[in-house]
């Protein structure tokens, strides 16, 4: 995981190859289209992206998940993260992943976290773009209560 | 922040100055190393605004128009003489045709009732254009809505111009209301006024509104030959303080109108089950008015008129030129908009594989301050095909420096996204 | 300025000291003979007000909520704190219930339009009182015209306060609004808030709307505790800039509300012929907010909080009772309203054989400031069978001294008129 | 014309004798209730203050004029003065008159204004108290438009 040389600190730890990776070639590219899938979608007003995100649960796992829409590098990286974090796990684990992802994004020390994840710590530093990390997450939010 | 070699490679022309000194504008003045590009979204102030606003406060503080003592007679005259100076900045002979408002979007609300909701039926038309602010767009809408008028939209030429063409095809004798702005904050483009004017007086009853946000600021206005019914503004864009702006009307037009807020000020007589109204321009200033801010405004057109607003249109017509030239050479680059000639001082564009939202991040770490967003406009974002484009507007303030520190950090902004193989 | 013997023979209490210094306000520094007794009407400014103001044109002055930049965040920074503070000391837990205004009067239109117009029906009932400031009386006037439901108007006990036996009867199950002011700004009358929750809530569905333009600035007030529906208020008069003020209401009330204004920040996504909107308080907020003035207001609200509100209306009440007490014993000399405890600190008076008009002026020339004419409150005026009272009005620097004017000064303004023979 | 003593000269200059005796004891009290009666109104909608002033015409000539309403010092002695200054007069040197007081509200120098109404005067240096005096002229004025 190495950062762009020539930037400063907290840029580069926001702008991690790793982001940037994942915005060239996001993960879970395309809400799945079976049926029973559960979308839900979130909007940044202020900037005009949009997030939707689409789970289907096999019982309590989550089977299948994956997300649409236009989004800046942190808004991508992060649902596609998303997609490759959440696949197959319970629906606790990932509410309580969820929850570990936003203190995190506030800036908290947090254990637990695992893989590519954690590289949006960095975000925490720009509160202004706090709400495009968190998009995805919340519009996963979305499709499991709705 | 050095100059890199591509950048002199892109001819920087470091000798375009500002128009206005940046040391009076102290914001500017302690951040020397600030680029500040978003003047489209609001501007920064010089200490004369500021000045006034302290002066006001300590020498002439009272309630305008209701106290008998020679306190309240000097926050009377005050505002008063605010009114008449920001009138006279307009182009408008009667000042009474003035009236204050928190801003450009309070204004067409109240156009919007005050004469919309009078005078436009259900089957009438309502003529807005794909260009606008939420501002001019949404109080037309939601008016069309209420009251069963059909919302036409003028669409936009290949390079977000309005559509004349399209614009008298939709005009007929049902038209009530044709709402445009004078210069779109997105991607700058003027509006021919005179043409406009010419095509709807031709064909329609209409009143036209004119959204002047970003004309004010940076077009010098003459209201009163402008010919058309209603100039909507906001003070905080043209140097004055936040709080304040206005909307001049023709005589005629306002004697239309229906008193839109009611409270203090606005009326003659309250009778318990009806009341009578007072004259312009009170009518539509219920409540105590903000008469500080107002004449922190006075100020600010002072200042402005000091500057001379052609200079102010030919200064930023020379940074929008060299600005334009030096980001066309940049690698996948798209600038909307028309030619600079027709374009106030705003560039508005994307830059391929780097999201507008990315860009600002980027560019704010070397003191550039860009809005990158929709910016108010998501019907023509629609039209563009795209959530959001990157903007850098200028001001008198803005100099050759702040373009170049531009172009440098859209350079180091296309680096760090190159550096990740695909 | 020297004491008459009359004076001391009224038993001035020179030792009311002001509670705030009056070197904190510039202009009252600056004019040190001034006696500034028009507070009801606006209040004067302390210099953190104007420091706070200039601090945030010189350091964070950007359009909040649109930027991506640093300079951008600290303005929604700046905003978003100022909501915290003022809500907070206004007793308010949920910041985001508190909506920016320019003042009650834009409150209370507000109100009436996005609550009311959506709520009131033909043959509903809107309830107000005969003592109210033209700001909660003409919207809710004009509403019952334009919807067709009836408006209640309570009157008033022999001393000018609620008559809550007028208000118990008038209520009813199609009583929509009860529209009721904290505080009288004309004769200084203290509502019984909690009494009046309870007949409304015993007996109607109704909202209850309270205007605090003079209850936010004179007593403390809680908000979450108090159980209305809307609470109003505007900065100018509780030591805040012009141009800034708002309405706390409860969530379950506004989401009960439609917008009223449109533009920016207040949509969450704009198609062409329909919209939907932003979340509280940002729905009721349309375009750019005056942040400016807000981070001016939350410093005058620290202000107050550090003298304690409960310090302000005990100094009030000291300063009430003696003024009280001293114009008392002027000949010809009528005071409006219940006794001093049931009033905030506004003496309200007429001198036989002269015009309150009159009086100011004459007041005028020995530096007392004081307010002749209808206080915006002409159906009062009407009960009243008067067409004008002069107004003294105090505020947190007000002190004996200025008691002492008002009083040596009326004694002179008898002598001018009682010097020409009948 | 003696003034009260121990005032600013320019208050002093307001509150004249002449203009408080006219207060206290107006002239032409009560719009003349004949029928042809003409009658135009003012208010000041900031203090509350109304004055309506009735004027019957002989052809070119005022016959009969009267006011009523509630009004300060000001604003009643300029009436009190206007019936006396106005009653037999022709319209023609009315509206001169009339002209003439204005001129003096806005502190001109003027000629031809005789008596009392030359009283008025000091009005001008207090602005906000104008608009009382020139009640009663406009009042007039609406009336004999009407
Ligand atoms: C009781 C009361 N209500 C409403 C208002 C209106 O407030 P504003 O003029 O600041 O909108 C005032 C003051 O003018 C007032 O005293
Ligand atoms: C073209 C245009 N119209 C309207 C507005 C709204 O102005 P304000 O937010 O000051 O009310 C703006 C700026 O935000 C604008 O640029």
């Amino acid at each position: 995981m190495t950062a762009p040389s020539g930037l400063p600190a907290s840029l580069s730890a926001m702008y991690q190859e790793l982001i940037l990776q994942h915005y060239r070639a996001p993960h879970g590219r395309g809400v799945p289209a079976a049926p029973g899938v559960r979308v839900g979608a979130r909007k940044n007003p202020l900037c005009g992206d949009a997030i939707s995100v689409g789970v289907l649960l096999d019982g309590d796992r989550i089977a299948e998940v994956g997300f649409d829409g236009q989004g800046c590098s942190i808004a991508t990286a992060s649902a596609s993260m998303l997609t490759e974090a959440v696949r197959g796990r319970s629906v606790a684990e990932v509410k309580a992943m969820a929850t570990a992802v936003e203190a995190m994004l506030r800036g908290e020390a947090v254990e637990g976290l695992e893989g590519d994840l954690r590289a949006l710590a960095g975000v925490a530093r720009y509160p202004q773009r706090v709400g495009c990390a968190r998009m995805a997450w919340l519009a996963l939010g979305d499709a499991l209560e709705g | 922040m050095t100059a890199t070699p591509v950048l002199d490679a892109l001819g920087a022309d470091s000798s375009l100055a500002s128009l206005a000194p940046r040391a009076d504008f102290p914001l500017l003045a302690a951040q020397p190393a600030l680029h500040y590009l978003d003047s489209a979204a609001t501007s920064q102030k010089p200490q004369v605004v500021l000045d006034a606003l302290t002066n006001f406060y300590t020498t002439a503080n009272a309630n305008p128009h209701r106290g008998a003592y020679a306190l309240a007679a000097a926050a009377t005259d005050a505002y008063a003489g605010a009114r008449e100076t920001v009138a006279r900045f307009l182009g408008a002979k009667d000042a009474d045709t003035l009236v204050f408002t928190r801003g450009t979007t309070e204004a067409m609300n109240l156009v919007a009732n005050a004469w919309g909701a009078a005078h436009v039926r259900e089957g009438d038309e309502i003529v807005i254009t794909a260009l606008e602010h939420h501002a001019n767009f949404v109080p037309w809408q939601q008016l069309a809505k209420r009251t069963g008028a059909h919302l036409r939209i003028v669409e936009l030429t290949a390079d977000q111009r309005i559509d004349l063409d399209h614009l008298a095809a939709l005009l007929t004798p049902r038209t009530r209301v044709v709402a445009i702005t004078h210069v779109s904050n997105a991607v700058g483009s003027i509006t021919p006024v005179a043409e406009v004017v010419r095509l709807v007086r031709e064909t329609s009853p209409a009143i036209i509104v004119l959204d002047g946000a970003q004309g004010a600021p940076h077009l010098p206005v003459a209201f009163d030959t402008l010919g058309v019914d209603f100039y909507a503004f906001s003070g905080h864009k043209l140097l004055g303080p936040m709080g304040i702006g206005g909307v001049l009307g023709t005589r005629a037009r306002w004697l239309e109108c229906q008193p839109w807020q009611f409270g203090g000020d606005m009326i003659e007589w309250v009778n318990d089950h009806d009341s009578t109204w007072n004259v312009l321009p009170h009518r539509f200033e219920a409540g105590t008015p903000n008469a500080a801010d107002a004449v922190g405004l006075a100020a600010a057109v002072r200042y402005l008129e000091a500057l001379d607003m052609r200079a102010v249109r030919e200064h930023e017509l020379a940074l929008l030129r060299s600005a334009h030239e030096k980001l066309a050479g940049l690698d996948g680059l798209t600038i909307y908009g028309p030619p600079p000639e027709q374009r106030s001082g705003v560039l508005s564009f994307t830059l391929a594989d780097v999201h507008p939202h990315d860009l600002a991040t980027i560019l704010d770490q070397h003191g550039v301050c860009i809005r990158a967003g929709h910016h108010c406009a998501q019907p023509l974002m629609r039209r563009l095909g795209t959530s959001a484009t990157a903007r850098a507007s200028f001001y008198v303030y803005s100099d050759a420096s702040d373009v170049d520190a531009l172009v440098h950090a859209l350079v180091e902004a296309q680096r760090i996204f190159a550096s990740v193989a695909d």
